[in-house]
């Protein structure tokens, strides 16, 4: 057995073991090497979106359990940036909002620029009882507005949850709405009153 | 002439059991293209099965059967080491026949 | 394939249509004397609702018999596109099966002569462009039988 | 498709029906409902027409050298195909690479037949509905392997790593959803819409399953597609930019899925919606 064997050996039994935090950080640097390598634009999908904000950093680093002082700062942040409604008003129409829960389209690189993004709610989450095809990834938000009443704080609240989940929870799974530009004020509005208004199917 | 078919067929207690998948497309006429294009309508019409010489199964298919139809079903008699042989033909004439040996 | 037989795919794609597998069958020697092969029902299979369909079936009342045809279809169908449709029947001398879809664009999806010796049991796939009703339609000893289900197409996840 | 067992073709059509009263007693969840539609049309894959055309694709001579594929080492010596799928992705001395099947028929298809790289890696999937060669030739490879135990090595130092990033792949989020892999798939019990997702990361059964099932026909698409496409697809619906054809980002996550299936028994290809 030569040197370079032993080597070998030695190298690939480290390797066996659990990566030590030196080589976790090579490694991750390689990760992102690889990846800012391997991915190239397609139709409005541009390359330049597999780089992370900070909070996409964070999340992917500590696989979504943060430490909490950074889970906070971040979150603290996140909240700050939020656009609240300069007319005050946070409900819009359930019916357009139902619309855009049903609608899962939108910033793929098979949707066209002119193509307008969906809620995509219904992917994850149970709201009118007569839609059975409901995805479980986040809550129920089926009677949302008739358990919690549809008040002006509750209303603030779900807005500002669409506009951006991650004020309330940093690496939370659902994507920030607003914050990213995936719909308009008047379009999370719209959903903001599917969820809340006595009308609204998810109430019924 | 059409894509060859996947046929198998098996007898059990005196029952043979047979079972087809035919490459088609099955367009029904209605499908659009990319561009807008209406795609015409191009499906098997017709499937024929025969045992040693004897229709055992006639299937006339319309337009809402499935890309690469599947057919089952069963008669009554066959021999392992006898043959099934099934053919189709579609609108616009195309045609296909192929044979399997029953197993036991 | 041999001349022959293009000659007689020529003459049939002038023909068009139904006396298709005839002609075909004839040319390879697969027809036996007495079995008639029938002609693709053309009426039927272009009918556009249930009752336009029964009737270029020759249907006049059918008699609902949920007890002597078993038919199985998905509760929930994933994809509209495969859509697994069985139909038994225990009634003797079943001599035909179909299969309908009652919203499809055409309503009639298949057809199944059964001759003697042959089980009334087939499988196969149908499209469905929404959630509807399949109909399992039997004739047994002349008369027809029917039985229906729903099937619930749903949509499907992200889009893939 | 197996032919032969008809009462338990009977039995499980019977138990799959609606409104029958064995699936009345118990309580029917919409999963047991889309169970039951999965299992009523496993039988018969068209996948086999796919399996068909990439074995007649590996023994025709094509290229500019006018050879077959039947020297292709795909990890198991020159020319064997039997089980080869069940221990890639793996290292291979020539290239001094981690490649999955798709890479190395890339490896094969230029070296052997001398055909571009560029040209293959430009349309890899199907189109027009018309499947491409190299899915093909996988569908016809991944066909060998039926039945074999999944068993991918990550002994060598490469292999180690191209599992470690695989496996930051799967949890790198990013784009305009903050979406990585390990969205859907790092949970159990979860659906997307009406369809299940496996987890991949913390379940074992799940992610043998999904991974043991690729390649498949697609029913909504008439297709079969590959795992190359799979991943392609994923990231498409992640809101990702586009990953190069057997890159190392997708083989390194390629072989993070791989390795999450070893023990269980390759059962593709496999037929889904």
């Amino acid at each position: 057995m030569n040197a370079k064997q032993i080597f070998g050996m030695v190298v690939a039994a480290s390797f066996a073991a659990a990566t030590l935090p030196a080589q976790a950080a090579s490694l991750d640097a390689k990760t992102a090497e690889i990846i800012k390598r391997d991915f190239r634009d397609k139709g409005i999908a541009k390359a330049t979106r597999v780089n992370q904000d900070e909070l996409q950093a964070a999340c992917s680093k500590y696989v979504d359990k943060v430490p909490t002082k950074l889970k906070h700062k971040l979150e603290a942040e996140q909240e700050q940036a939020v656009k609240w409604p300069a007319d005050g008003k946070y409900m819009g129409d359930w019916k357009a909002g139902e619309k855009l829960a049903q609608s899962g389209r939108g910033m793929t690189w098979s949707d066209k620029p002119e193509d307008p993004a969906g809620g995509n709610c219904y992917n994850c989450h149970q709201l009118s009882a007569k839609e059975i095809a409901y995805g479980t990834i986040g809550p129920s938000l089926l009677h949302f507005g008739k358990t919690r009443g549809n008040t002006e704080e509750i209303q603030r609240y779900a807005y500002g949850r669409i506009y951006n989940a991650k004020a309330y929870n940093a690496c939370a799974n659902m994507p920030r709405f607003g914050h990213m530009g995936i719909l308009s004020e008047a379009q999370i509005k719209d959903l903001v009153a599917l969820l809340l208004d006595p009308e609204s199917p998810v109430n019924k | 002439m059409g894509n060859p078919m996947k046929i198998r067929a098996a007898v059990k207690d005196g029952v043979t059991e047979v079972k087809v998948l035919m490459q088609h497309d099955m367009e029904t006429g209605l499908r659009k293209e990319a561009d807008g294009t209406l795609v015409p309508a191009w499906f098997i019409t017709e499937v024929k099965a025969q045992h040693q010489g004897r229709t055992v199964m006639e299937a006339q298919f319309g337009q809402s059967i499935s890309k690469n139809p599947y057919l089952l079903f069963h008669f009554k008699g066959g021999a392992a080491g006898e043959k099934v042989s099934v053919s189709w033909v579609d609108n616009k004439g195309d045609t296909r026949t192929d044979e399997v040996t029953i197993a036991a | 394939m041999n001349m022959e037989i293009d000659l007689e795919r020529r003459k049939m794609l002038k023909l068009g249509g139904g006396a298709g597998l005839l002609a075909l069958f004839g040319s390879l020697g697969l027809l036996q004397s007495g079995a008639a092969l029938a002609e693709w029902n053309k009426t039927a299979f272009s009918a556009k609702n249930m009752d336009e369909a029964l009737n270029a079936l020759g249907v006049i009342v059918p008699e609902n018999n949920a007890a002597s045809i078993q038919l199985t279809v998905p509760e929930i169908a994933e994809n509209g596109a495969v859509v697994p449709v069985t139909v038994a029947s225990s009634l003797p001398n079943v001599e035909q099966i179909s299969i309908l879809v009652d919203k499809n664009p055409n309503v009639l999806a298949a057809n199944f002569i059964i001759p003697a010796g042959t089980e009334g049991l087939v499988t196969t796939r149908v499209k469905m462009g929404q959630t509807a009703n399949v109909v399992a339609l039997v004739k047994a000893d002349g008369k027809f039988y029917r039985v229906a289900k729903e099937v619930k197409v749903t949509a499907g996840g992200c889009g893939g | 498709m197996n032919t032969g067992n008809v009462s338990k073709t009977i039995l499980m059509l019977a138990l799959a029906a609606s409104g029958t009263a064995q699936a009345a007693e118990n309580e029917t969840t919409d999963s047991d409902r889309i169970a039951a539609y999965r299992e009523m049309i496993s039988d018969g894959n068209p996948a086999e027409f796919d399996e068909m055309r990439g074995e007649e694709l590996w023994k025709k001579a094509a290229g500019p050298n006018q050879a077959t594929l039947e020297k292709c080492d795909l990890g198991k010596g020159p020319g064997v195909v039997k089980g080869a799928y069940a221990e890639l992705p793996r290292y291979f001395k020539d290239t001094g690479m981690v490649q999955d099947l798709e890479s190395r028929l890339l490896t094969c298809m230029t070296t052997l037949q001398g055909r571009k790289e560029d040209e293959i890696a430009a349309k890899p999937f199907a189109s027009d509905k018309k499947a491409s060669d190299i899915s093909s030739l996988t569908t016809y490879v991944v066909g060998q392997s039926k039945g074999i135990k999944m068993a991918v090595s990550v002994k060598h130092p490469k292999e180690k790593e191209a599992y470690e990033i695989g496996k930051r792949i799967f949890n790198y989020r990013a784009g305009p959803y903050d979406f990585a892999c390990s969205t859907c798939h790092a949970t159990s019990n979860v659906r997307i819409r009406m369809q299940d997702l496996p987890n991949l990361s913390s379940n074992k059964r799940d992610a043998q399953s999904a991974y043991t099932s690729w390649p498949a026909y697609r029913v909504s698409q008439g297709l079969t597609r590959s795992f190359q496409w799979r991943l392609n697809d994923c990231f498409r619906q992640q809101r990702f930019p586009e990953p190069k054809f057997a890159s190392e980002a997708t083989v390194a996550l390629t072989m993070f899925l791989a390795v999450s299936a070893n023990g269980a028994k390759y059962d593709g290809p496999g037929l889904k919606r």
